[in-house]
């Protein structure tokens, strides 16, 4: 953005080629005019291109995303606050989101990432939660794209170094590769936090006279823009049109943390909002918004990092490590003494008003003054136009003479099907002490601190699904986190989302947006599995390319003893392997088809939302009354792959019935057909699982045991031993990345 | 048993060595601020895990010139005991209470996972428990624990006794100099290791071989 | 040919780590110490003879590898 | 004054992110590329103007804390 150079105080002209430049349109520009009743200044016009930029004003989705069920019970916040809070007893609340730092990551894999670990880690503890795990839902390009190797290098230190340094376990998450992405990653990071329910903290600047201070980090002239770039496609020239990109400073954070959480312990707060993306700017915003006041700011007072820095250029700034909180007045010297303990920059800036206006001002003069409703509630909100498509239909067509455990082999040493280990490794999963299942698992399981109760995490979505049914995949990606979360014996609260699609304003497009967001409500109410705060990442898109449709699901659940949690490693020889759900063989867009066969067609498979939760529920009742305690969800994959993880993890190999019909063996153990669960179970407790199931109605087949030799065998079909697989599924991810590839320096 | 677990800017595992102490010892820790120039009354002094200072500059650099380290140096010179786990060692390195600097792992990759380790001394305070040579598992979670010294210092570390623990045969995670994963002081009151203990004192957690560690010390320092 | 790549951060871009040396050196006791910034040296040992010829080589290493020309700056030092 | 502190380390010591860096500059096809070593390169400001005495703190920051002597040596320069 060259507009940086040329700001001086003075008004300048206005010019349509620097509204263009800030991302606004020739109609919005006139709305801006008629809201002002005159022209913007130069700073007034870099507030409203943020605040109006679709990342932080939602104008493309907003209508769609009002039809997401957010209310329950348990549900204390939904959408609206920098996180969302449920009740998980005893007086405990857990606050979770999920966020995108996906342009940045693409430009800068390392600090990219890094920063977007730790905006999400604000958003959580500006709530007064100490974030307690993490998770990512990451996306590349094919693994033989050219930037993959160093993308891929760069994005996993980067969220180790950020959160490693934070104190906070990453727990999990998902990798996938993709074509689609090539141009376009994605980064997506979920905090998870705990917090007493009476001590939750909100962003609403209530009353007039409290000062406005400013904590954290110096305000440089980071990434000027940050949110208009994540509201914009990218071409070949991004490269040089490239804002400075943040640098993150997670020793900062941790201070920052410590120290909020230590203010939070005292009551001199009245509301608190990190500063995110459009820093300063969005952060006073939403605040006088949510507050029903005016806030006027002195940038005077603003820490600054380098000299000379405009009006313009501190509004923008995304420097990252800063919170904007309101005080009660007369607290400020107390709040003070904490932030000096702590070594962080603290100023009062301003104060609250009661005109409901932004008014800013800079050496003495007002740079800016703006009635708050014109950026939040005048922003525009656009029904975008469609294009439906009807779902890619048909059960594709395969050969039917394919070895099977050959096509195990080559599935399970799959990119996208392999051992994560190489990325997890390099997070650490065990500090703080309290995770009781860590990467891996199908929902990790980090402990209450100091109780028995136990938080179930997951993310998931399958953006092939997506693309073939937008619909039935954002379904089923709400299905696959409920099931993933019941799969260790924890009950589903509630959702965060992160909506990663292409570019809105193409018909297309804005489709999938439609259709996945009613995909994910429809889930979401049938499953009693509310929506509390999510975050949409749209325009990735380069040179007209776009992503596969991504709508990522993060969720949390809730299990009252974390010593009954379920995991899919096989514990025990001569246990009875029993299917929970039905096999109708459904090879549509399966992994199979992909790996083996090299296509990617047919119909996504159909989420049956009764049968899903009634499976789901008997499954873990089982695991609560202590009946099951090795259980896996199938999904990618279907179930020979599902049976190859449950043996590899637990060590101890298995043998399985043939398929019913013969001829349809691959769709048998292949097919990804939704709903399902795998128990293993001593003799007599399968008998008894067998008999519950039966009376209940639920599908079942008894399909196998574990056995004493460390192989997996199919009848009629060979057997494969267990150190194959495990060699095949591990080297993948190092023998990649150990390719010649240069690392980078840092 | 009395004990303090020192808290620098960004330790992250003072908690979790509370928590163990706590668990093990009975009595609830002190948590001892860097900028404090004294100790109060304990027998063990407890670096925490962690990224004091970010680990900016070299790990454990700014935290071995805090405040407390004068008061634990003298801790340790009147035989106190003082364990420190992963930054913790490196801050004892840093402060010169152990031989030797922790550099960058190997692979040059921060690693997490549990590794196998073997009880190579147990004449200390920390090690008593254990049997000799027996293997025990804690995780590992850092970049740096790629433990260096000139031969002589290895040599003379072998002779007197005072590598404590060493990784596995073929365990090594970071390109440690013959496979050390703790080693003593001259005196054996100070202990520094890579490894977490504290992180295995609970069956739910991944295992209990640290439990001995804490159990060595109640029985020494009691 | 002995070459010395200095790898150093752009002006405007924060350094963390500048940041807490200054702090430390400041509490060390040091009056008088302003701004800190902290770098890279990489120190390469080159079979090539002609100083121009290295000189280009050495520039498309660091473009390619050394810098992350996104946020760093880079100087190159040769010595004979 | 400004000053630039190298700290590298010492011979003798092995140096993974020199000998990582050597690797990928031979497999980006950079053709007689030698040892490669990696260190740090300090820019501290100074208010004192004295060179003598600024050489003597800088030394003392040194020794204190910018670089780990067991380890690491380092070169101190003064750019008036
Ligand atoms: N896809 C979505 N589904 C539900 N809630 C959403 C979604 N996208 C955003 N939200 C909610 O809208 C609010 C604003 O989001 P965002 O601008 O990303 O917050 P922040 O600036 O705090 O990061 C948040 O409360 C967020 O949870
Ligand atoms: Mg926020």
């Amino acid at each position: 953005m060259k507009v940086r150079i040329d700001v001086t105080q003075a008004s300048p002209i206005i010019t349509p080629e620097l509204v263009r430049e800030h991302g606004l349109s020739e109609a919005e520009y006139g709305r801006i005019k008629q809201l002002l009743n005159r022209e913007p200044s130069l700073v007034e016009l870099g507030i409203f291109s943020v605040m109006w930029s679709e990342h932080c004003s939602y104008k493309s989705t907003r209508i769609h995303l009002k039809k997401l069920p957010t209310k329950a019970t348990h549900v204390l916040q939904g959408p609206g606050e920098n996180a969302g809070v449920i009740d998980i007893g005893d007086g405990d609340a857990a606050i979770f989101k999920m966020e995108s730092h996906n342009h940045p990551s693409f430009i800068e894999p390392y600090q990219g990432a890094a920063t977007g670990v730790g905006g999400i880690m604000r958003d959580v503890f500006t709530m007064g939660a100490r974030p307690i795990a993490m998770m990512n839902a990451l996306r590349f390009g094919e693994p033989t794209h050219p930037k993959t190797r160093h993308l891929v290098k760069g994005v996993v230190a980067g969220i180790g170094g950020y959160g490693n340094c934070m104190g906070v376990p990453t727990v999990g998450g998902e990798v996938n590769f993709h074509r689609s992405y090539n141009g376009n990653i994605l980064v997506n990071a979920m905090c998870v936090g705990l917090a007493r329910a009476d001590n939750i903290f909100l962003s609403a600047a209530k009353g007039a006279g409290n000062p406005v201070v400013y904590i954290g980090s110096k305000t440089g002239r980071d990434g000027i823009h940050g949110a208009t770039m994540a509201s914009a496609e990218f071409d070949d020239a991004s490269d040089e049109k490239r804002p400075t990109v943040q640098v993150g400073d997670p020793f900062t954070e941790k201070l920052l943390l410590e120290a909020c959480l230590e203010l939070m312990a005292t009551d001199a707060i009245i509301a608190i909002q990190d500063m995110g993306a459009a820093g300063l700017t969005s952060s006073s915003a939403e605040m006088g918004d949510k507050g029903g006041s005016g806030i006027e700011l002195d940038l005077d007072k603003v820490p600054q990092r380098e000299e000379n820095m405009t009006a313009y250029e501190m509004m923008l700034s995304e420097s990252q490590e800063r919170m904007l909180a309101v005080l009660k007045p007369g607290r400020e010297a107390e709040a003070q003494a904490i932030f000096r303990k702590w070594e962080l920059d603290f100023a009062v800036i301003g104060i609250t008003t009661d005109t409901k206006r932004l008014v800013v001002k800079h050496k003495g003069q007002v740079v800016a003054d703006m009635p708050i409703t014109a950026l939040s509630d005048e922003a525009p909100v656009y029904d975008r136009p469609y294009a439906e498509r009807p779902p890619a239909s048909g059960n594709p067509a395969f050969d039917a003479g394919k070895p099977l455990l050959e096509s195990l082999v080559t599935i399970i040493a799959s990119p996208d099907m392999c051992s994560r280990r190489w990325v997890w490794e390099q997070y650490d999963h065990s500090v703080m002490a309290d995770t009781v299942q860590g990467p891996g698992g199908d929902a990790a399981v980090v402990r209450v601190h100091g109780s028995n109760k136990g938080l179930a995490i997951t993310t998931d979505v399958s953006p092939r699904y997506c693309f073939a049914d937008p619909y039935e995949g954002a379904k089923q990606a709400v299905a696959e986190a409920w099931r993933n979360i019941s799969a260790v014996g924890a009950k589903p609260l509630a959702v965060t989302d992160n909506l990663n699609f292409g570019n809105p304003e193409k018909p297309d497009t804005m489709y999938q947006i439609v259709a996945g967001v009613n995909g994910i409500g429809e889930a979401c109410r049938a499953l009693d599995f509310p929506v509390i705060s999510g975050n949409c990442s749209l325009y990735n898109e380069t040179n007209g390319e776009g992503i596969l449709p991504t709508p990522a699901i993060g969720a949390v659940g809730l299990m009252a003893d974390v010593h009954r949690m379920a995991a899919i490693g096989f514990r025990r020889e001569g246990d009875t392997l029993i299917l929970i759900g039905r096999n109708h063989g459904h090879l549509g867009q399966s992994i199979y088809l992909r790996e083996i066969e090299g296509r990617e067609d047919g119909a996504a498979p159909p989420v049956h939302l009764t049968e899903e939760k009634r499976h789901g529920d008997f499954v873990r009742n089982l695991i609560e009354q202590g009946t099951a305690d090795t259980v896996h969800d199938l999904s990618d994959g279907g179930l020979l792959v599902a049976v190859a993880e449950m043996a590899m993890a637990g060590g101890i190999g298995a043998e399985l019935v043939a398929a019913p019909d013969a001829t349809a063996s691959i769709p048998f153990f292949f097919g990804e057909d939704q709903g399902r669960y795998l128990i293993a179970a001593a003799a007599d407790t399968a008998r008894r699982i067998a008999d519950a199931a039966e009376k209940a109605g639920i599908p079942h087949a008894l399909i196998g045991r574990t056995i004493n030799r460390k192989l997996l065998s199919v009848a009629g079909a060979g057997e494969v031993t267990l150190e194959r697989l495990s060699t095949a599924h591990e080297n993948w991810f190092p023998d990649y990345m150990g390719g010649l590839e240069p690392p980078p320096v840092n | 048993m009395k004990s303090a677990v020192i808290v620098f800017p960004a330790s992250n595992c003072d908690r979790d060595a509370a928590t163990a102490l706590k668990q093990l010892t009975g009595q609830t820790p002190h948590m001892v601020w860097h900028r404090d120039s004294e100790l109060p009354q304990v027998d063990l002094v407890v670096l925490p895990g962690g990224f004091s200072y970010g680990d900016y500059l070299r790990c454990g650099a700014m935290a071995s010139q805090s405040a407390i380290m004068r008061a634990i140096k003298a801790h340790a010179d009147r035989g106190g005991a003082v364990l420190g786990i992963c930054n913790g060692f490196q801050v004892l390195t840093e402060a010169h209470l152990l031989p030797g600097a922790l550099m960058r792992n190997a692979n040059l990759q921060f690693v997490c996972r549990p590794v196998a380790l073997e009880v190579n001394e147990t004449q200390s305070a920390f090690t008593r428990k254990y049997e000799h040579g027996q293997r025990v598992v804690f995780p590992v979670a850092h970049g740096d624990g790629n433990y260096f010294a000139d031969d002589e210092t290895l040599n003379r570390l072998e002779g007197e006794g005072r590598v404590a623990l060493r990784y596995a045969p073929g365990q090594n995670p970071n390109g440690s100099a013959r496979d050390i994963a703790g080693i003593l002081n001259q005196k054996r009151n100070v202990l520094g290791l890579m490894p977490h203990p504290e992180r295995v004192v609970d069956p739910l957690l991944g295992g209990t071989d640290g439990i001995k560690l804490f159990q060595g010390l109640l029985e020494t320092l009691s | 040919m002995k070459a010395r790549v200095f790898v150093t951060l752009k002006n405007g871009v924060l350094d963390p780590q500048g940041k807490a040396i200054a702090n430390a050196l400041h509490g060390l006791g040091f009056a008088g110490v302003g701004d800190v910034r902290q770098g890279k040296v990489i120190d390469i040992e080159l079979a090539e003879r002609d100083e121009a010829r290295a000189r280009a080589t050495l520039k498309e290493m660091c473009e390619k590898l050394l810098a992350n020309t996104v946020i760093e700056k880079y100087e190159i030092e040769l010595q004979a």
